[in-house]
């Protein structure tokens, strides 16, 4: 067989085809098919990105948003003086930790339900997945209806319950008046946030929980663990690296979210609400100081570079080992 | 049996919190309102007879239908932009750029660091130049900075999961760089893609700031800020048409991604 | 004819040198295996050959014709990879159709060429099957078929055999040579198992770190070896190995180690005295595993010694038991003890 | 029929019949009693002052107005009707966009920092920061102060500054802030003409909290409502956040007994619920019963009107409050401000602009009438009907019980100020404001998160570092001095 045409290394020939052979080396294809990409990113994230840089060092105002005039960290030290972004700071970092622990929490508990099979599994999926398929500003008018300091169903329940109300345990009020308190106002955020971040984050986690191979269980259950040891010594360490990734999608979405706090409580009462986004936005676009808006939205971001670039390489090494 | 009834209650559980608040909002949905806005009755009971006023205005009297309809085009055109850029990207980063390909999905994330409060003014900048201010065209070519690299990101892992041996056989069989990627790889990955065009999707419907700030024109929002703007009179909230919009919006969704439910957890499970 | 000629190939990553200054010819037909331990270089040197890595230095010759900066895609190469790599996505017919598809030969010959590639590797059944609900045997004969159905001037097999049961292994072998003995095409054949390569090669070339010890017959590679490396590597187990002085190192076959002789025996140029630590019954054989006390410089290392014995011997040693055992000079291959060389039997000092 | 379809319906209906009256008005040329009280006839004249205008635009003329959805819908019913007649008659094309308040700033800023968008944009006074982007309506004022008589005070200072002599904007009407309270409430407390001072307020609030369990509903939240009671509270008892210079003036004992007076307030008469507010809450929570007293535009009233809630019978209205030296100082509501942005240079879009802006206030007698009432003009003397005796304050067309309920409003101009009074409206003042200074100290002082003075003390240094970056920038500041 091999006897023939032995010469046999066809090579393209023609303009078109030495063309072609040429973009298809490793090489150039590589930028051509990343080149879209990257150029979409440069111009539409990278160049925005840079000019918030060169905002927070500016003074430039909406009316002025020139940046013909350079007061280097000035804004950083001016903003961070002030309670509203300490308090903003504050709230930023409690949000993001609280919905990160309940969701990691509720996730792993979903994945551990979810890998098994039961009737009306379809059914509970959809359930399940319903605050994801709503856009942020829409939670955020659903849970401002069901926590309104008038109407709140859940205060009725706890009045019927005997919970709340004159003579009760949580006070006088017929209403918690969960957007109003500092404290619950908080807690509100983060179970909202949680609420439509769950679905994400289980789905992440059950991702890595199907990768665990079912024999490990058999073996920890021959070796007579009970449920929480193996929770803790056999599935939470398997998990380990998809947790991460949940903690990432999740933390990133919810640090940066600004239209939930905006429309629950407007960072109130004071600023006891206050996040990050939302105060950089009011000062900002509606107060007009761009210039300290820009400060107030990069001073995490130093932050929230090295946080993420650990947690990635956290995941990526347990995941080799 | 006390696992199972732990089991139960666990799934009954995560039923109430995920459901609860969308059964307030549907009770909403049918209340008239001076039965909506009386303390001192049941509040999950119609104590006046329900009515369909607030669906019919929704769909009637206000945008809304237009709202539906712009986001399922913007979400459409996101979808493919994101899958056009960053299909290829993830491949070239997966098999062309050898290893600073490989560790360069790390940076893809460095985007979301930055929030987008105040990113909105250059990017309303740039969607002047482009000319399509007031478009929903806006939304469509700035709400992929939000999905590519996301998407990018998922799909390098889909890729990187594909054995290399399968592009190597494919090019000794004669195949280049692209027909390989075209004929054998792209074919392993797509529940990927289809994983990642329903994120890009819920992602695109989620912005509320760039689709609040980039369209004033009432006929060209899109669900997340033109509900809102027109349901929402600055002290008059349309509660049971919100409600309304909200179940019309999450509904159909939730059932979409729920058939998908198996093919996302499938897509997280080979991206990382 | 010569078909593949490699010329100095040296290929780096960083400092590490994976294939070292290598130089091998393959003769149209020929059957040759590339034998070494996982790490020697055997993989890269072959994945060289099939275009998927570029060497740092030297050239590769296919038909005369350097194919060094030849993509993959135009060089008439076939592989069958370790795992198989069939597309998970395409039936077995398109899978094997696939490089015919690829190279723009013409619809008309598909059909013809397929049927033949199919009927020789017996997997027409399995035409209309996705590969995932194919056994691994069946998924090999399909990869072989894949390979074969273009015609190529070389075939490349990485391993091709490890994927299997060890129930089928030796059977795919005894296929893979009649696939060849019908087909005659030149075949490059990496494993890093020996039974493989000296069962199936005509040829065999040993690969270590990089650099090639010795290309021969099977029989040659045996019988012998051109270094230490490959006398301590080829047999199973190898050569036993013993300094016998400051510069020389004497190898010798365990069937060739006498255990206890009776009699007289000519010619000793071995003898140890042996402690034996335990005896092991392989059915043909037995093989006693034993501690030398040798006077000769061992530099305080034990010796470990094997020899084999006819399973008709019934050795009735026990564990601690001591003996002797002795090699025959004409047995023995002395090697240079700095360099690991063979020397030539003149040199050897009686 | 949901509230918002009647509401429209109405005003479709109501202004149809006004709009055929006005037509036979003009055939018949004469006037009867009656028609006293319809809007006036719709006049496009081509004269203002010392502009004057084409009839007609030349072809391919456009001017797009973004404005945020009126609280009273029928306003915007009205307002796209006429805006179509406006351009068809002036061969303009005419295009209107509604957007949420809150969304104003932010559209407004990434339009000017893109230097394009819409020719007109409705503000809320408050955010003057824009004002360098802003193109000066000078000539624009100067012909309707020229045409109209004098314009209300809060809509001069909330569209002209003074540090760079420069009218920023055109305000074409205002909206009442007013007190409402519950007749019923307050008259079994003992106060049968209902809280007249904030003194009353305390005690006949906290009587009637302890009394039925209805609280005084005013917020101390990060919201419109809040901010506007909080400024109404500081001036009636004598304080102000700036003098006429633009001098921060917020540190001061009556300042300083306005924080505390909030504070026993809160302890007395209110319940948690006011941090938790957004602007819709006072509303509802008085809709729904569960308020004695809010201070809030008549927009919710119109809305309890059509749900047909019976609290309409008891809702009584009134100017502020008198603080302790007897004054009443209340802001207004809102301001209704158009602002043209400099990227605006296409000479036939700004004279049509100009020209339109000028036509809505010479009309705005139909403006008023369809907001309800709710818009007040800037130039009292366009909308004779609403002031006149027997005229729509006295004689509510839209139904109140009695039909004079709303005649409190006539003297509104006297005891309604701004943002910023005594001083302008200058970017400073928006700053304090929309980073809602003013009600987290209130807020502050109220939970006893801080002390009154302390509370004062971390205000006064956050609205003195904000003053102090637009005085450098030759925000602040009369211009005289």
């Amino acid at each position: 067989m091999s006897t023939q045409q032995h010469s046999g290394v066809p090579q393209p020939r023609g303009r078109m085809g030495r063309l072609s052979a040429w973009l298809d080396q490793p090489k150039v294809l590589a930028w051509l098919m990343l080149g879209p990409a990257v150029l979409y990113v440069i111009a539409f994230v990278g160049f925005p990105f840079l000019l918030a840089i060169a905002l927070s060092m500016s003074d430039a105002t909406i009316g002025d948003p020139s940046l013909d005039k350079f007061v280097g960290l000035a804004n950083f030290s001016a903003v961070m003086q002030t309670d509203a972004f300490q308090l903003a700071l504050r709230n930023s970092l409690i949000v993001t930790a609280g919905t990160l622990a309940l969701v990691l929490v509720l996730a792993t508990l979903a994945s551990e339900l979810l890998v098994h099979s039961f009737r009306g599994k379809r059914l509970f999926q959809m359930i399940f997945i319903l605050p994801w398929a709503l856009p942020v500003s829409l939670t955020a008018i659903v849970w401002m209806w069901f926590l309104d300091s008038t109407f709140s169903p859940v205060d009725w329940v706890l009045v019927q319950l005997n919970l709340l109300g004159p003579g009760s345990v949580w006070g006088p009020f017929n209403h918690l008046y969960f957007l109003g308190r500092e404290w619950l106002g908080l807690a509100s955020v983060i179970v909202t946030d949680t609420w439509r971040m769950l679905p994400l984050a289980t789905i992440i986690v059950l991702a890595g929980r199907m990768s665990i191979p079912e024999e490990r269980f058999e073996q920890a259950r021959i070796d007579g663990a009970g449920v929480f040891r193996i929770l803790f010594r056999i599935t939470l360490p398997a998990l380990k690296p998809m947790l991460i990734v949940a903690i990432l999608f999740t933390g990133l979405l919810v640090i940066g979210e600004m239209s939930l706090v905006q429309l629950l409580t407007r960072g109130g009462p004071g600023h006891s609400t206050q996040v990050l986004p939302y105060w950089a936005y009011l000062k900002g676009i509606q107060g007009g100081s761009l210039a300290q808006g820009a400060a107030i939205t990069l001073f995490l971001f130093p932050f929230l570079l090295v946080a993420s670039v650990l947690a990635l390489r956290a995941a990526y090494r347990s995941q080799e080992a | 049996m006390l696992r199972k009834i732990g089991f139960y209650c666990g799934i009954g559980f995560l039923t109430l919190f995920s459901i609860v608040p969308l059964l307030w909002a549907l009770v909403t949905v049918f209340k008239r309102d001076s039965d909506m806005y009386s303390v001192g009755t049941v509040p999950f009971f119609y104590n006046e007879p329900p009515t369909l006023d607030h669906l019919i205005f929704l769909f009637t009297e206000s945008n809304f239908g237009l709202f539906v309809q712009n986001s399922a085009i913007v979400g459409i055109f996101v979808v493919l932009i994101t899958m056009v850029l960053s299909i290829p990207a993830a491949f070239s980063l997966a098999r062309l750029t050898g290893s600073w390909g490989e560790r360069s999905g790390m940076a893809i994330f460095l985007v979301y660091l930055i929030p987008p409060s105040l990113l909105f003014i250059p990017m309303y900048q740039i969607v002047v130049w482009l000319g399509v201010a007031n478009t929903i065209w806006s939304l469509v070519i700035v709400l992929p900075t939000i999905t590519v690299p996301f998407c990018t990101w998922l799909l390098l892992g889909f890729f990187r999961s594909v054995p290399r041996s399968l592009d190597e056989a494919a090019m000794l069989d004669g195949c280049g760089q692209f027909t390989t990627f075209y004929r054998v790889l792209l074919p392993q990955v797509w529940p990927g893609i289809g994983a990642c065009a329903v994120f890009a999707f819920s992602l695109s419907l989620g912005n509320y700031i760039y689709a609040a700030t980039f369209i004033t024109r009432s006929a060209a929002r899109t669900i997340s800020a033109g509900v809102p703007t027109e349901l929402i009179r600055g002290d008059v909230f349309f509660w049971p048409e919100l409600m309304a919009a909200t179940l019309v919006v999450a509904i159909p969704l939730a059932v979409v991604y729920g058939l998908f439910f198996n093919y996302l957890v499938g897509g997280f499970r080979n991206a990382t | 004819m010569t078909v593949l000629t490699l010329r100095a190939l040296e290929k780096h990553y960083g400092s590490i040198k994976a294939v070292d200054h290598v130089d091998l010819q393959l003769e149209s037909g020929e059957f040759m295996a590339i034998l070494g331990p996982s790490g020697s270089g055997k993989s890269t040197l072959m994945r060289m050959v099939a275009g998927l890595e570029s060497p740092t230095a030297g050239d590769i010759l296919v038909d005369g014709q350097s194919v060094v900066n030849v993509p993959p895609q135009h060089r008439n190469v076939a592989m069958v990879f370790q795992s198989f790599a069939l597309y998970p996505h395409m039936t077995v017919r398109d899978n094997i159709l696939f490089p015919l598809v690829s190279r723009k030969v013409p619809k008309h010959e598909h059909e013809a060429r397929l049927n033949k590639a199919t009927s020789m590797l017996g997997v027409e059944d399995l035409l209309d099957r996705r590969p995932n609900r194919l056994s691994g045997g069946q998924q090999q004969r399909v990869a072989l078929a894949r390979a074969l159905v273009r015609d190529p001037d070389l075939f490349v097999f990485d391993e091709p055999l490890s994927a299997l049961d060890a129930q089928i292994r030796s059977r795919a072998r005894a296929e893979l040579r009649e696939l060849h003995d019908q087909t005659r095409i030149t075949t490059l054949y990496v494993t890093h198992d020996q039974v493989e390569a000296m069962g199936l090669a005509d040829r065999v070339a040993v690969i270590n770190e990089g650099r090639l010890h010795q290309v021969g017959t099977p029989q040659e590679l045996y019988n012998d070896p051109a270094d230490l490396f490959v006398a301590g590597f080829i047999g199973n187990p190898p050569m036993n190995l013993i300094p016998i002085n400051e510069t020389t190192v004497a190898g010798i076959r365990p069937e060739d180690m006498l255990v206890d002789p009776e009699g007289d025996v000519s010619n000793v140029f071995i003898d140890l005295a042996v402690t034996i630590e335990h005896i092991e019954y392989l059915g043909s054989e037995w093989l006693a595993h034993g501690q030398a006390q040798s006077d000769a410089d061992t530099h305080g290392q034990e010796l470990h010694v094997i020899a084999r014995l006819p399973a008709s011997s019934h050795p009735d040693f026990v564990s601690g038991q001591k003996c002797r055992m002795v090699g025959q000079r004409k047995d023995v291959c002395l090697f240079d003890r700095a360099s690991g060389k063979r020397q030539a039997r003149a040199e050897v000092p009686a | 029929m949901s509230y918002v379809e009647s509401l429209r319906c109405k005003s479709v209906t109501k202004f149809m019949t006004g709009a055929f009256a006005a037509l036979a008005i003009g055939i018949a040329g004469t006037a009867s009693a009656q028609d006293e009280f319809k809007p006036s006839p719709q006049k496009f004249p081509t004269d203002y002052g010392d502009i004057t205008f084409p009839a007609q635009y030349p072809d391919g003329t456009a001017i797009s107005i973004t404005q945020w959805s009126h609280f009273v819908p029928s306003y915007d019913e009205w307002f796209g009707q006429y805006a179509q007649k406006w351009g068809d008659e002036h061969n303009v094309k005419v295009t209107i966009n509604h957007i949420s308040l809150g969304d104003i700033p932010a559209t407004l800023s990434a339009s000017i920092a893109a230097g394009q968008g819409p020719t007109l944009v409705e503000m809320n006074a408050a955010p003057s920061s824009f004002i360098e982007g802003l193109q000066s309506l000078d000539d624009l004022n100067a012909a309707a102060e020229t045409e109209f008589g004098d314009q209300a005070d809060t809509c001069r200072y909330t569209s002209y500054l003074p540090a760079k002599d420069q009218w920023y904007g055109f305000c074409h009407g205002w909206v009442v802030d007013p007190g409402v309270y519950r007749s019923d409430l307050w008259s079994d407390a003992g106060y049968p003409d209902g809280p007249q001072t904030y003194d009353d307020l305390l005690k006949g609030g906290a009587k009637i909290l302890q009394d039925t369990g209805t609280p005084v509903a005013v917020g101390l939240s990060p919201e419109l409502d809040s901010e506007f009671f909080a400024r109404a509270l500081i001036w009636s008892f004598g304080g102000a956040l700036q003098d006429k210079n633009g001098n921060v003036t917020i540190d001061s004992p009556e300042t300083l007994a306005a924080v505390k007076y909030i504070k026993e307030l809160f302890e007395n008469a209110l319940t948690p619920e006011v941090f938790a507010w957004n602007p819709a809450s006072n509303n509802q929570a008085y809709i729904a019963g569960t308020a004695s007293y809010i201070q809030n535009s008549i927009s919710f009233f119109r809305s309890a009107q059509d749900i047909g809630k019976p609290v309409t019978q008891n809702t009584s209205f009134r100017p502020g409050l008198k603080g302790p030296g007897g004054e009443v100082h209340m802001p207004a509501h809102i301001w209704f401000t158009y602002v043209m942005p400099k990227y605006v240079t296409d000479p036939d879009e700004i004279q049509s602009a100009k020209n339109f802006m000028l036509d809505l206030e010479n009309n705005y007698s139909h403006a008023t009438y369809n907001s309800k009432l709710y818009n007040f003009p800037a130039f009292a003397k366009q909308v004779p009907q609403l002031y006149a005796d027997g005229g729509w304050l006295d004689n509510d067309p839209w139904g109140s019980e009695p039909a004079d309920k709303m005649a409190f409003m006539k003297t509104a101009e006297d005891w309604t100020v701004w943002p910023g009074y005594p001083g302008y409206a200058n970017p400073a003042v928006g700053e304090v404001y929309q980073t809602h200074v003013i009600s987290t100290m209130m807020a502050n002082a109220a939970n006893g998160t801080k002390s009154p003075e302390q509370a004062l003390k971390d205000a006064t240094d956050q609205i003195n570092k904000i003053f102090k970056k637009w005085r450098d920038r030759g925000f602040v500041g009369s211009g005289d001095n």
